[in-house]
């Protein structure tokens, strides 16, 4: 049962920073409608933390909810992996990271849905028309950049940049996503790299842009995200997002 | 012919019949309604900073999604209204540089920063408050596309109002540390949201043409009552103090007696000398500046595909 | 004895914000010298902040610290003037906000030695000493800006247009520093503005620039930083700077 | 004259007497000094990074000041050392150049992120450390001005490892969650510290000639052995547990046996694929890409000033 919570911190993780992060483009965007669809994305994000947050609190059952989950836990408590956390950049690095964050989580999510758990495949379920659209939101925009402007197309192609190196971190799996896996309750994301690398592809294709050469980011004694060892921009955003939860713990809102 | 194109649109307002966008109307009509239409658009977007400033500190999930989820209504509104000026004949993107050069303004309220959560509850219940009574009407405007886009507009505007309400509830019913927070937002913006109404009648020289027109429904001094009289029960179910000693219950006039707003800091702050103002229009001026590139990429692939369009056929 | 304590809230705070913003220069600067420099600075506006910080909570006699003053007060209980929580921008702004506030609190410095308070008075004399040497390096700055390239001499000039606009704020007294002005402890800033102009008359003319014209940011109902109603980026600040000390209250450091 | 050159060199190295900037030297000797002394300076530099992210998060206003203090030595040291490669012959300005296009190195430790404020008092503790078991050592360098430089690097290092251990000491005595972050934090920063000393002596063909020259004194394994030997016993007064299931004491040798650290991790590290070389090195980066413009500025108004003088004359 704990490895089950903490298979939903994981996933409530990493959907919860990337809302974050993606939240802070409210105000910021290059246009109106780029704002509503970026907060809209968020919206979902954070919808699909509170379930996954939720789960884990019942499963545990140790008086936790989601947001003692979200607002209490220290850094090294979180379980998302380091590529959500990169602060949010310019648009061309949101594109790359959007595209390569929801490629992923579709190819998790749509396996996710014949899970075990019945809770984790209803959250799938509904979450796999959400990220759907993200997906395809991202890949439209890096259509866009990339045949855009010379200009646009160097954006995007430094996005990709950024955000590769966290790229295998992805796909490699926490002993207990694998043991979980076995037991049919979680997915191993090891053997969906094909796919998205074919999504990847098909979408540069179209982009007529060429992903970049770059050298995976490390880990520390093989830890990475999943195991609580995040990049230090991690710290700086629970600050922000706690800090006001955390100055009056008694408080209820 | 002008004479009686003019006596049409002059029957048509008589009779409180809707203005369309192919209707001739006068120029005066037109530009006063570009104007308003504009200014309403505007604030909904600035309207979006002072809010947005907690959706990253917002003290739980639940009211993160609420606050995200309102900032984003905020700016959908900002799109019907930038719609309903573009049926008058000016577009977007000239009513964008307009509000980025000063040229057009928002409302003076959201030059005043968020200091704690409880601006948020407090610019649901007052702000959107004070927005819904001066906006109800509105939904009568005699021109067709605004007045339908307030129809919607103040649909979810009342349901801001509602949660923001229902925030401060929570808070006044939580810690003591919650509560002063509640009174401390109340104390800040009490009179900022009785300046939403605009200056005194007595100040106000476009009011009386503008109910002529059948844009306007009721005079400044009307509506602020209006806001007062609703407003101060509401305080007293809350738990919280309104901070004007002159507030008090006129049985002759049937309506609450208050005090005159600080019009001297109403001016300097609509004349660009608030606590925000430089902060407002710069960061939506950095967002029109950050995002040039995008757009223009958009534009430019846009370009491109059409001219694969033309070459495919 | 309050009236005391708050007066020196007010005068550490402004210290202890300010020295948070040039602290983030660190590993940031355009040379090594500068961050020394820069680090120096905020090192003894953190001395100033802790001295006062003390004496504030000496004086109160509530069993308060320098530590729980600086992290488990709210923002609105903060007492500095809005000028040292503007971001920290570029060079160019960080010259024009250290020379406007270095020349600013040399004058009250200059005063407070022959305060009534005696520990005012000594922290004064050694404020006086470091202040002097910091504004002395904002207007060596200030020089090389305005005489040096023409962006650099437009960099400086937008430094001013950001940072003037908080300058009528400084020398608008509480009503505290008023009352404690005429018990001789506490120094009124309101006349000391035509030296503050002078100094930076000075300046400006040796760096071959002009002052913007700029308005003047408003209060809310008269109140400002003074009064605890700061800009919306103190709350950021403070997140970050307490997050730590918040997250266990119990730890001693 | 050349060979006469040359055995007055060998000569000074053998009687341990100091080579000085203006004195003959080998061109190999010359061009190791430079990247050691350059990648020292770069360590002193990029070092400030995993520090300085906990500057303005310190938890008290004492740590913040010695914290603070203590990253700006580093950019003193960094100074100091950039002189004394300066002495021969490379400015300053081409070993930056360097630094951000790749081409040398600086120490791996600093690729790993710092995750609490027990980092802090770790990275004192271990890192400086074994920087000084590493430095003590170079203050007897053949070549004068690095091992002056290192005199007192070396004294102000000290003083920031006293400082580490003083804050892991009152962490220790404090809450449970104090405790598990000194633990966690050590248990992050043994391996790493252990690879600091370079790889082992099998895979280190350098050493032999830097001894012979001088600039070395002992092996990796051998200053290695020295640093456990040292720590041990200050983990034990810690009451922390260093994670090595193979520490222990052999009185034979008279010397802590210790396991392997993961050299793949080492020399992944050191290829630039730790977890933070692209942050640590991009910070660098933006910081000179910034700040061109000052610095820009300042020559200008130097050059303006020296024309100025000389119009004056």
């Amino acid at each position: 049962r704990d490895g089950l919570a903490t298979y939903c911190l994981m996933l409530g993780d990493d959907a919860l920073v990337l809302s974050h992060r993606l939240s802070e483009w409210t105000t910021r965007a290059h246009e109106l409608e780029d704002e509503v669809a970026l907060a809209n994305i968020a919206l979902d994000l954070l919808g699909q933390a509170r379930m996954l947050l939720s789960r884990a609190a019942s499963v545990a059952g140790d008086g936790a909810d989601e947001d003692s989950l979200a607002y209490f836990r220290d850094e090294r408590e979180f379980r998302n992996v380091r590529l959500v956390e990169l602060p949010r950049g310019d648009f061309g690095r949101c594109v790359a990271g959007l595209l390569v964050f929801s490629t992923w989580r579709l190819a998790v999510l749509s396996r996710l849905t014949r899970s075990a758990d019945p809770v984790l495949a209803a959250v799938a379920a509904k979450g796999v028309k959400e990220v759907t659209y993200h997906r395809d939101y991202a890949a439209r925009w890096a259509v866009r950049l990339g045949d855009g402007t010379e200009y646009s197309a160097r954006r995007l192609h430094q996005g990709f940049a950024d955000v590769l190196p966290f790229v295998p971190e992805l796909f490699t799996p926490h002993e207990l996503e694998r043991e979980l896996a076995r037991q049919e309750v979680a997915v191993d994301p090891a053997p969906l790299r094909p796919e998205f690398d074919e999504v990847l592809r098909t979408v540069c294709t179209t982009a007529g842009t060429e992903l970049p050469e770059v050298s995976t980011v490390g880990t520390l004694a093989g830890g990475a995200g999943r195991h609580g060892v995040h990049t230090e921009h991690l710290g700086y955003l629970l600050a922000e997002m706690q800090s006001l939860a955390r100055s009056d713990p008694e408080a209820r809102w | 012919m002008d004479e009686e194109l003019h006596e049409h649109f002059t029957r048509t307002i008589e009779r409180d019949q809707r203005v369309e966008p192919r209707d001739w109307m006068p120029s005066g009509y037109r530009r006063t309604l570009v104007r308003q239409i504009a200014q309403h658009a505007h604030s909904e977007i600035i309207g979006m900073q002072p809010e947005g400033n907690w959706i990253t500190r917002a003290p739980s999930l639940r009211r993160k999604a609420i606050l995200l989820a309102k900032v984003q209504d905020e700016a959908g509104h900002g799109l019907y209204l930038y719609s309903a000026a573009e049926t008058l004949g000016v577009d977007r993107a000239e009513l964008t540089d307009k509000l980025l050069s000063q040229k057009q303004k928002y409302s003076s309220i959201f030059n005043y920063p968020t200091l704690t959560f409880a601006d948020i509850g407090v610019i649901g219940w007052l702000v959107d408050g004070a927005a819904i009574v001066n906006q109800v009407p509105l939904c009568r405007c005699s021109y067709g596309p605004y007045g339908r886009a307030m129809v919607r507009i103040c649909k979810e505007e009342s349901f801001h109002q509602r949660q923001g309400y229902e925030l401060l509830m929570t808070m006044m019913n939580g810690t003591s540390r919650q509560r002063e927070m509640v009174q401390d937002a109340t104390d800040r913006w009490w009179w900022p949201s009785l300046m939403m109404f605009g200056p005194p009648d007595g100040d106000s020289p476009n009011t009386r043409q503008s109910m002529e027109w059948g844009i306007k429904r009721h005079t400044n001094d009307e509506l602020r009552q209006k806001f007062v009289d609703m407003t101060v029960p509401q305080a007293e179910a809350l738990g919280v103090r309104l901070p004007d000693s002159g507030l008090v219950y006129n049985p002759e006039r049937g309506h609450y007696d208050f005090s005159e707003p600080d019009w001297d800091e109403f001016r300097r702050v609509l004349e660009g000398n608030g606590p925000c103002n430089a902060q407002r229009i710069e960061r939506r001026r950095e967002a029109h500046r950050d995002g040039a590139w995008v757009r223009e990429a958009a534009a430019a692939h846009a370009a491109k595909q059409q001219q694969r369009g033309r070459e495919a056929v």
